[in-house]
């Protein structure tokens, strides 16, 4: 059976809500909204198909599609000097990804329920952000991922710079430059890769590498590798290139936070797992060293700042810095477990952090504010939220049994092999972790109620779904890992056999 | 005339381009910006006749040329100035600097 | 030359500007005749047909062989034909943006010369794209310039328009006369205005010497035509001059003026320079030689375009800053000297020509409606009239070179050449370092119409807030969306027809 | 049986997944669930246990997680002290469960607090039966969790929510012990599972060094969840939580887990001199340290908490000085003689509506049932002869003595002796005298709740005597059948130990009794001679102040120091490029003056620039 039609459809089929919400009439507010919901649909059906597909034991190049596209040419005949393929692809890291991405996006949808104001504007872009972002993780050649990492940009800027809170266009500024940034050294490093190599296909690149007659010196992969470190370093982000995404994470609406902190963050770690370390494992050895301290960095410096912010919002924005540290642990013990464990994380903090922030949402949509001090006591009047909420703030501490452990865990036993010391002082985050989440969420939930909460009304109606299916995925992934780790399985040995293990 | 030597032709050119470039740049009148444009142009000529007597490979190609720019020459000076008479309508002013509506 | 000899020649290659001169010729009576309160619009149309018809003919011609005429002061080779028809197509959407500009400031007097001016202005960019001559190129050049001086002065009674066009003529009398004197020690090392064999006379140049005489030439030549590409430092005039033209003048020259601009810039410095020796035959040529000056000019240009654009409050000013930077963009792939350096070059001349057409339609209506060239004045054109906010956000994004769009696909082509040969690492990285900051003050545009609420008089006005798009503006809107979007996403449309039927490289030199 | 001991964690999830979905509908109907659930539990495990008593050890696992090579298993074991622990802490939950249908009824909340009961008992029982310490850990960190929600159940309370947080974040501090200590072990032997572990330190593949280093940081771990000196301060204030809470989880099971773990690993740290002494102090020093602190507090609650960390010091007093056998012993009587006094406890809490002694009084008469099974559990603690405290207790101090810890032994001595002063102050205050509170409508508990007691009390009077010197080490012997690293099932120590105890014990009521029941002495006596001691004493040793003003001041100053970096320099750097970038503008907009002789000039200048440039390079003249 062909399937090379399934990535191509799973990618673009947003678009067809596009196309379907630009003939509906504006004012059409519940209409739009389930229309933006159906257009995610499809490609999560297909998501799901594809992982059934797997688990069906069959092989995941069954999806691999490629097409010529764009040839610049040179002299008149010649063979062109620069092609862009078409080229779309999943290995078992990027099924997962696709998958987390498709849940996200469909939550988020729901999410978007809050939305007040023109909502066809948001559910279009929503739509093309969901493109860009599946496209992402499909795509099979660092040009096509450049095109879909752009992609996502745009939009994200729009949904921040018009639906966000109060200091939006700042935010969005903040994005865009940032990430404009990030990508412009992103750019630079493809094009020098082509210019070496003269391809931009990942695997072939990752042969090409692993090739010692490599037209390329050492020098200049260390110097690629630091580029790219800070390329996917400003998406993680990395200390010190966060600022941006503290901004975003405050001011975004709830849904584009749920993709934002769930997905476009994501696209940092797959990007530094697939190119960095695909790509240049020998000099990602190199620096393993230093990616493990900023790791710890970032561990710590998101966690000791999260203990003192009054807004949860931005104890979860320094939350997401802290996790992304452990992302890093995990990739700079260069062996299984931390691999694995980084991968883990990157899909358990999608899950975690999109569950967050949808809460955050419910919460500020009844009492208009994320202010912790504002919020005490809610549980008396919202116990199913604040339950939820606990539960969130569970995992995301690494409670085991729920996915955040065993990323965790994964990834300090990767580090504690390679540089225990380094491992040990990391984790103070653990503990910081603890502190910080507890403070905020007891200090949201427990305690007296400041004001009359009695009123307002709990979790209801299509809430529940985003809440129950995250919890539930993130407590599947936490009792059974195997749903994570088997498709991981070959990804990883190839990485681990770039690295010499 | 052979005791001129074309060096002396191509200094003169080279000096009156640089009376014309100076001139075109800081006098107030416009109208002698603008004829300082035209010595600047006229010192083009004088080049293009010299290489054409005295060139490396002398031809009549450079005598046309001359005549072709000084049409054009013709042709910018008369835009140039009517251009200035209509600004002056508005301005009643022929003071270069004062044009400076437009500026940052 | 007998009258059989005359009669000989090939003047079918010259039909496109035959058709251009004789619709000039045609416009100038009927405009003589028409009674005077008769409206003028129809002129506009026939020459929107006759640059259609030029356009066939053009397209007719693709594919055939080198031919030249008149001494090989014309020609007609590949490269020729492919940028007449991005001056034609330009000329085209100008003359669009004319019909529906609405004249007032004494523009009402003259609305037929402002048509067949820009047609001549037309005429005279195609003769220097087809010039296989310096002379010709020189009157090409003038040709374009002297009418373009008139038009962005046609505004009679508005003295913004009086003085961008009094700073245009002064500025471009003194670009040209620099150039002119650098072409005149070209002449005079090789007894000949043919360009073809200047080059061949220039390869053999054992002299030091004149290698040094001829460097100067070259940045003199260079200085000079900057000019008209608006590159930095040579670019003070065009703000001035973009703010104050009428707005489909400053399309005009922001687009139809630049790319002749680039035409005669290949085409001197390649044929001319990209053969002389610096060190008796078989050295380095110059113009590799000099390659340094040309990054540092377009590194400037690029940094100075985009960072000054960022101060701006007027929009025309805005954008004249962004076409200086698009400028530089453009010299990149000059400096790069590589096999695809037309074609990046040309494909970026066609988005270029897209999304800023469509920019200056967008402008041009928003100006009208509001009486002034803010920026602020785009406040709240999403609530107004989304179809046209949506318009100019494409359009912007476009510029601002965002995958999806003719702009990225343009930019991607220069990167690649940056680095297909010898890798330019820092003018490639000041290039995306750049753009990056563009996105600040396109987006500011975006910020404006998207997330500001309109201007509360105008919200009160009601019916009136409306905008009634005239027929031309629309058709250059579509032209522009559809022609930034398709190209944005199959380029192979407009590279494949290039490749299939132009052999640029092969026809340049022969 | 064995193989399906599985299935006995199970039992409280179920409760906790069925209770958490319908509790609402449910009500107070919430407990039968809890308390049928439980039943089963305690039902299997007893015939688990019983089984085990004749059949070998049982293990099975299965593959978990795979990473890369390595693979991570799960499953559960049945060995010996497994199959107790089993016993012990279904009996107590199932106890506790009956005993909360009385005591929480009328609570809005009453089918939550089933359901976090649920939770717990299944993270303790899975904590148990786990086979390596991965799984321990993970259950490890669940029944931190249905510790901390069952302390904040009141979570209105403001001092609820203060004693969870800090319950979670100062066993987490221990936890990351454990956890570092874990993967630690993990590389040296490659494997989690506790039989390789032992088997590779017995074959002295891991260095002494590593075996001492893991073996404190797992102590770390104990001493979090144990309460243990430096980390016990989250005990006393878990008292928060309703009162069965405190019988199930800070007095008779999660605590003990501290215990359990150090047992469960007990060869590794026999192993190491060095570690073995580590746990013997902070045991002996927690015992005196909380004994002396309980000696002047006035809730009756806390009383009875610095009484469970003073006896968990002891345990670990025991299995720091090689007597694994004691430990382990005391843990089991130690779960049924406090919990029978949080109980009746709670009972007394539940008559009079205050948790303060000294509002107390006379309630030996009110309270008919209560009080006698509080005066059992108080002679259990005290170790008056012939209770299961005494022999338990007994054991410990010969095994202190005989493992060469003279000093150790004198202070478990001295605790001994605080101990049972404290508790006779504590039963003497409550029950006898004159009622010194308002004490309206005090009546007795109703059955449910007194019938749990009376089981507990039974066996706080007969749990000693399944290993007694006089009748046989029947359980000493069964522990350490098949395993002679955890050395002898009955150490032999001098009989002088044993009257010593007796002696001490007694003298300590008798004070008591002076000061509290006859009140012969006065009751300042004590805070007149010792003003400053006594302060100390009802502060705490300030242990609480001293976190709060350098752990808690350093972390937040230090949070403080990074937002200073994080808003001036970070964001300093962004804001310098991007005025530099503005500057930039502002300077090149400035330039455009207007004039257009300037841009003419500017324009000759960059040419005369270009000009100079070639001239001074030389050009082409070679």
């Amino acid at each position: 059976m062909n399937l090379s039609w399934v990535l191509t459809t799973l990618v673009f089929s947003p678009l067809l809500g596009i196309v379907v919400l630009a003939f509906m009439p504006k004012t059409q507010e519940k209409a739009i909204k389930f229309v933006g919901f159906l257009a995610t649909l499809p490609a999560l059906a297909l998501a799901l198909a594809a992982y059934a597909h797997y688990l069906a034991g069959k092989k995941l190049s069954d999806f691999t599609i490629g097409h010529e596209w764009i040839q610049f040419r040179g002299m008149s005949g010649d063979a062109p000097i620069f092609s862009v393929y078409y080229e779309l692809g999943l290995s078992g890291f990027q099924l997962l990804l696709v998958v987390l991405t498709a849940v996200v996006a469909t939550l988020a949808a729901i999410a978007a329920r809050y939305v007040k104001k023109e909502w066809k504007g948001y559910f279009m872009l929503f739509l093309l952000l969901e493109v860009g972002m599946l496209g992402v993780f499909t795509a099979e050649n660092l040009i096509l991922f450049f095109i879909f990492f752009e992609i996502t940009l745009i939009p994200t800027f729009f949904l921040i710079g018009k639906w966000g809170y109060f200091e939006k266009e700042k935010a969005a500024y903040s994005f865009l430059i940032y990430n404009g940034l990030g990508s412009a050294v992103l750019l630079i490093v493809i094009m020098i890769l082509f210019a070496k190599t003269g391809t931009t296909n990942i695997d072939l690149l990752t042969k090409i590498m692993a090739d010692p007659s490599a037209p390329l010196s050492g020098d200049l992969k260390l110097g690629l590798l630091i580029s790219l470190l800070i390329a996917f370093g400003v998406k993680l982000p990395i200390f010190p290139l966060h600022s941006w995404m503290l901004k975003v994470h405050v001011q975004a609406p709830p849904s584009v936070v749920m993709i934002h902190s769930g997905i476009l963050l994501k696209i940092g770690a797959y990007g530094l797992i697939r190119f960095g370390m695909g790509i240049f494992p020998a000099q990602f050895e190199t620096l393993a060293t230093l990616i493990a301290i900023l790791g710890v960095i970032n561990l710590l410096y998101g966690a000791f700042l999260a203990f003192i912010q009054s807004d949860f919002k931005m104890v979860l924005a320094y939350s997401s810095i802290s996790h992304m540290g452990i992302v890093l642990i995990g990739l700079a013990a260069m062996n299984e477990a931390g691999i694995q464990g980084a991968i883990f994380q990157v899909v358990s903090h999608g899950l975690i952090s999109a569950l967050l922030f949808f809460l955050v949402g419910v919460l500020y949509e009844r009492t208009d504010t994320s202010l912790i001090e504002n919020l005490g006591g809610i549980a008396k009047g919202m116990p199913i939220a604040a339950g939820f909420l606990l539960a969130g703030a569970m995992a995301s501490l690494g409670l085991p049994g729920m996915s955040g452990f065993v990323s965790e865990f994964m990834a300090f036993l990767g580090l504690f092999k390679e540089l225990p010391w380094l491992a040990a002082v990391g984790t103070i985050g653990i503990i910081m972790t603890a502190a910080y989440l507890l403070r905020a969420v007891l200090g949201m939930t427990f305690g007296k109620a400041h004001r009359e909460f009695i009123g307002f009304v709990d979790l209801k109606g299509v809430e529940f779904v985003p809440v129950v299916v995250l919890t539930a995925l993130i407590v599947l992934i936490g009792v059974y890992p195997s749903v994570l780790s088997s498709p991981l399985q070959a990804t990883l040995e190839t990485i681990m056999l770039g690295l010499g293990g | 005339m052979s005791s001129v030597p074309a060096s002396a032709f191509l200094a003169l050119a080279l000096i009156l381009f640089c009376i014309g470039l100076y001139g075109a740049l800081t006098k107030r009148n416009t109208v002698i910006v603008l004829i300082s444009i035209e010595l600047m142009l006229n010192a083009v000529n004088i080049n293009l006749v010299t290489f054409s007597k005295y060139g490396m490979a002398p031809s009549i190609t450079g005598q046309v040329f001359a005549l072709f720019a000084m049409a054009v020459a013709a042709a910018e000076a008369a835009v140039g100035l009517a251009i200035l008479m209509s600004l002056y309508r508005n301005k009643k002013t022929v003071n270069i600097d004062e044009m400076d509506q437009m500026k940052h | 030359m007998s009258f059989d000899q005359f009669q000989s020649l090939n003047w079918s290659i010259m039909t496109p500007e035959f058709i251009i001169l004789a619709v000039i010729a045609i416009l100038v009576i009927m405009d003589l005749f028409m009674p005077k309160h008769m409206d003028r619009k129809i002129l506009g149309w026939i020459g929107i047909a006759a640059i259609l018809a030029a356009m066939v003919s053009v397209f007719g011609m693709a594919g055939g062989h080198v031919e030249s005429i008149l001494h090989d002061t014309f020609r007609l080779d590949s490269f020729a034909i492919a940028f007449k028809l991005l001056i034609l197509g330009g000329g085209a959407l100008v003359l669009f943006l004319a019909t529906s500009y609405k004249a007032t400031d004494g523009l009402e007097r003259y609305t037929g010369e402002f048509y067949y001016l820009l047609l001549s202005a037309l005429l005279g960019a195609m003769v220097m794209t087809s010039s296989g001559d310096l002379i010709t190129l020189y009157i090409g050049l003038e040709l374009l310039s002297i009418p373009s001086y008139i038009l962005a002065g046609i505004q009679k009674d508005r003295l913004n328009s009086n003085e961008s066009a009094m700073k245009y003529v002064i500025n471009g009398g003194i670009s040209s006369a620099i150039a002119l004197f650098g072409m005149s020690y070209v002449y005079g090392l090789t007894g000949s205005t043919n360009l073809l064999e200047i080059a061949g006379q220039l390869s053999m140049l054992m002299d030091g010497q004149q290698a040094y005489l001829l460097g100067l030439s070259f940045l003199m030549i260079l200085v000079g035509l900057g000019f008209k590409l608006a590159a930095a430092p040579f670019h003070m005039w065009a703000p001035d001059v973009y703010q104050g033209a009428p707005t489909p003048v400053t399309a005009f020259l922001s687009v139809v003026s630049k790319t002749a601009g680039f035409v005669i810039v290949v085409r001197i410095l390649l044929t001319v320079f990209g053969s002389a020796a610096t060190n008796g035959p078989g050295s380095i040529p110059i113009l590799l030689d000099m390659q340094n000056y040309l990054a540092v000019i377009a590194a400037a240009t690029m940094i100075i375009g985009n960072v000054v654009a960022l101060r701006q409050s007027d929009i025309k000013r805005m954008f004249a800053y962004s076409s200086i930077a698009h400028a530089g963009y453009l010299l990149v792939a000059v400096t790069t000297l590589t096999s695809n350096m037309f074609y990046s070059i040309w494909f970026y001349l066609l988005a270029y020509l897209f999304m800023n057409m469509g920019a200056f339609a967008v402008i041009q209506v928003v100006s009208e409606k509001t009486g002034s060239t803010k920026i602020a004045d785009f406040a709240g054109l999403y609530r107004r009239s989304p179809w046209l906010a949506v318009t100019m956000g494409i359009l912007l994004i476009s510029l601002a070179g965002f995958p999806g769009t003719a702009g990225f696909i343009g930019k991607l082509n220069i990167f690649v050449g940056a680095f297909a040969g010898q890798p330019h690492y820092v003018l490639a990285s000041v290039m995306i370092a750049t753009t990056v900051v563009s996105y600040f003050y396109y987006f500011g545009v975006m910020t404006q119409i998207f997330f500001r609420p309109a201007p509360a008089a105008s919200e009160g006005e009601g019916e009136g807030s409306k905008f009634n798009l005239p027929f031309g503006i629309v058709v250059v809107l579509i032209v522009a969306v559809v022609g930034s979007v398709l190209f944005g996403i199959m380029p192979n449309i407009a590279l494949d027809f290039m490749h299939n039927n132009l052999d640029i490289v092969q026809d340049f030199f022969s | 049986m064995m193989e399906n001991a599985w299935l006995i964690p199970l039992f409280p999830l179920l409760s906790f997944l069925i209770l958490l979905l319908i509790g609402k509908r449910l009500r107070e109907a919430s407990a039968y669930v809890g308390i049928l659930l439980t039943l089963a539990s305690l039902v299997f495990s007893i015939l688990v246990l019983f089984e085990r008593f004749t059949e070998p050890t049982y293990i099975t696992k299965f593959d978990w997680l795979t990473i890369g090579d390595l693979h991570l298993t799960a499953g559960f074991e049945v060995n010996q002290l497994n199959a107790l622990m089993l016993f012990i802490v279904s009996l107590v939950s199932f106890l506790v469960h009956t005993y909360s249908k009385g005591y929480m009824h009328g609570d809005e909340r009453f089918p939550v607090f089933y359901a976090y009961l649920g939770l717990f008992t299944f993270a303790m029982l899975g904590l148990v039966i786990s086979p390596n310490l991965l799984q321990t850990y993970i259950f490890w960190e669940l029944v931190g969790v249905g510790s901390f929600l069952l302390i904040g159940f009141y979570f209105y309370k403001e001092e609820a929510k203060a004693a969870a947080k800090k319950a979670f974040i100062m066993t987490r501090i221990g936890d990351v012990g454990l956890f570092i200590g874990m993967i630690l072990i993990f590389w040296q032997t490659k494997s989690f599972e506790y039989s390789e572990i032992f088997r590779a330190v017995e074959a002295g593949a891991v260095s002494q060094t590593m075996i001492t280093l893991t073996a404190i940081l797992i102590f770390i771990g104990a001493v979090g969840k144990s309460g243990q000196f430096p980390l016990h301060t989250w005990l006393p204030d878990a008292m928060e939580g309703p009162t069965p809470v405190s019988a199930l989880i800070h007095a008779a099971t999660m605590v003990a887990a501290g215990v359990y773990l150090v047992a469960a690993l007990f060869p590794l740290f026999q192993a190491s001199q060095t570690a073995l002494l580590t746990v013997a102090t902070i045991g002996a020093f927690t015992a005196i340290f909380a004994a002396s602190i309980g000696l002047v507090q006035t809730d009756i609650k806390r009383v009875l908490a610095y009484s469970t960390v003073s006896q968990l010091g002891y345990m670990m007093l025991a299995l720091g000085s090689a007597g694994y056998v004691a430990g382990v012993f005391h843990l089991m009587t130690h779960a049924f003689f406090k919990a029978l006094l949080f109980l009746a406890a709670g009972s007394v809490i539940h008559a009079v509506h205050t948790q303060n002694i000294e509002e107390m009084g006379g309630l030996w008469k009110k309270l008919k049932f209560t009080g006698p099974l509080f005066l059992i559990g108080t002679l259990a603690i005290s170790g008056v002869p012939g209770l299961s405290g005494f022999f338990s207790k007994d054991e410990i101090l010969v095994a202190a003595w005989e493992g060469g810890h003279p000093v150790l032994f004198l202070l478990a001595l001295i605790a001994a002796f605080f101990t049972a002063f404290y508790m006779f102050r504590l039963f003497f205050l409550v029950f006898t005298g004159e009622a010194r509170g308002e004490q309206k409508h005090v009546h007795e508990s109703p059955s449910l709740m007194t019938l749990p007691m009376l089981v507990l009390g039974v066996l706080a009077i007969i749990g000693g005597y399944v290993n007694t010197p006089w009748f046989g080490s029947f359980l000493g012997d069964w522990l350490v059948d098949g395993n002679e690293a955890l050395g002898h099932g009955h150490i032999e120590g001098p009989a002088w130990i044993m009257i010593a105890a007796t002696v001490v014990s007694l003298l300590g009521i008798y004070l008591a009794w002076l000061i509290y029941g006859k009140r012969s002495v006065a009751r300042d006596w004590l805070s007149g001679a010792g003003g400053t001691l006594h302060t100390i004493l009802l502060n705490k040793y300030y242990v609480d102040e001293f976190y709060q003003l350098i752990v808690v001041n350093f972390v937040k100053g230090f949070s403080y120091f990074l937002r200073f970096i994080d808003v001036f320099l970070v964001e300093g750097i962004v804001k310098g490029v991007a005025g530099f970038v503005q500057g930039l503008g502002i300077t090149g907009s400035k330039m455009q003056n207007g004039q257009v002789q300037t841009y003419g000039a500017v324009a000759f200048i960059g040419l005369a620039v270009l000009a100079v440039i070639f001239a001074l390079t030389g050009g082409y003249l070679k």
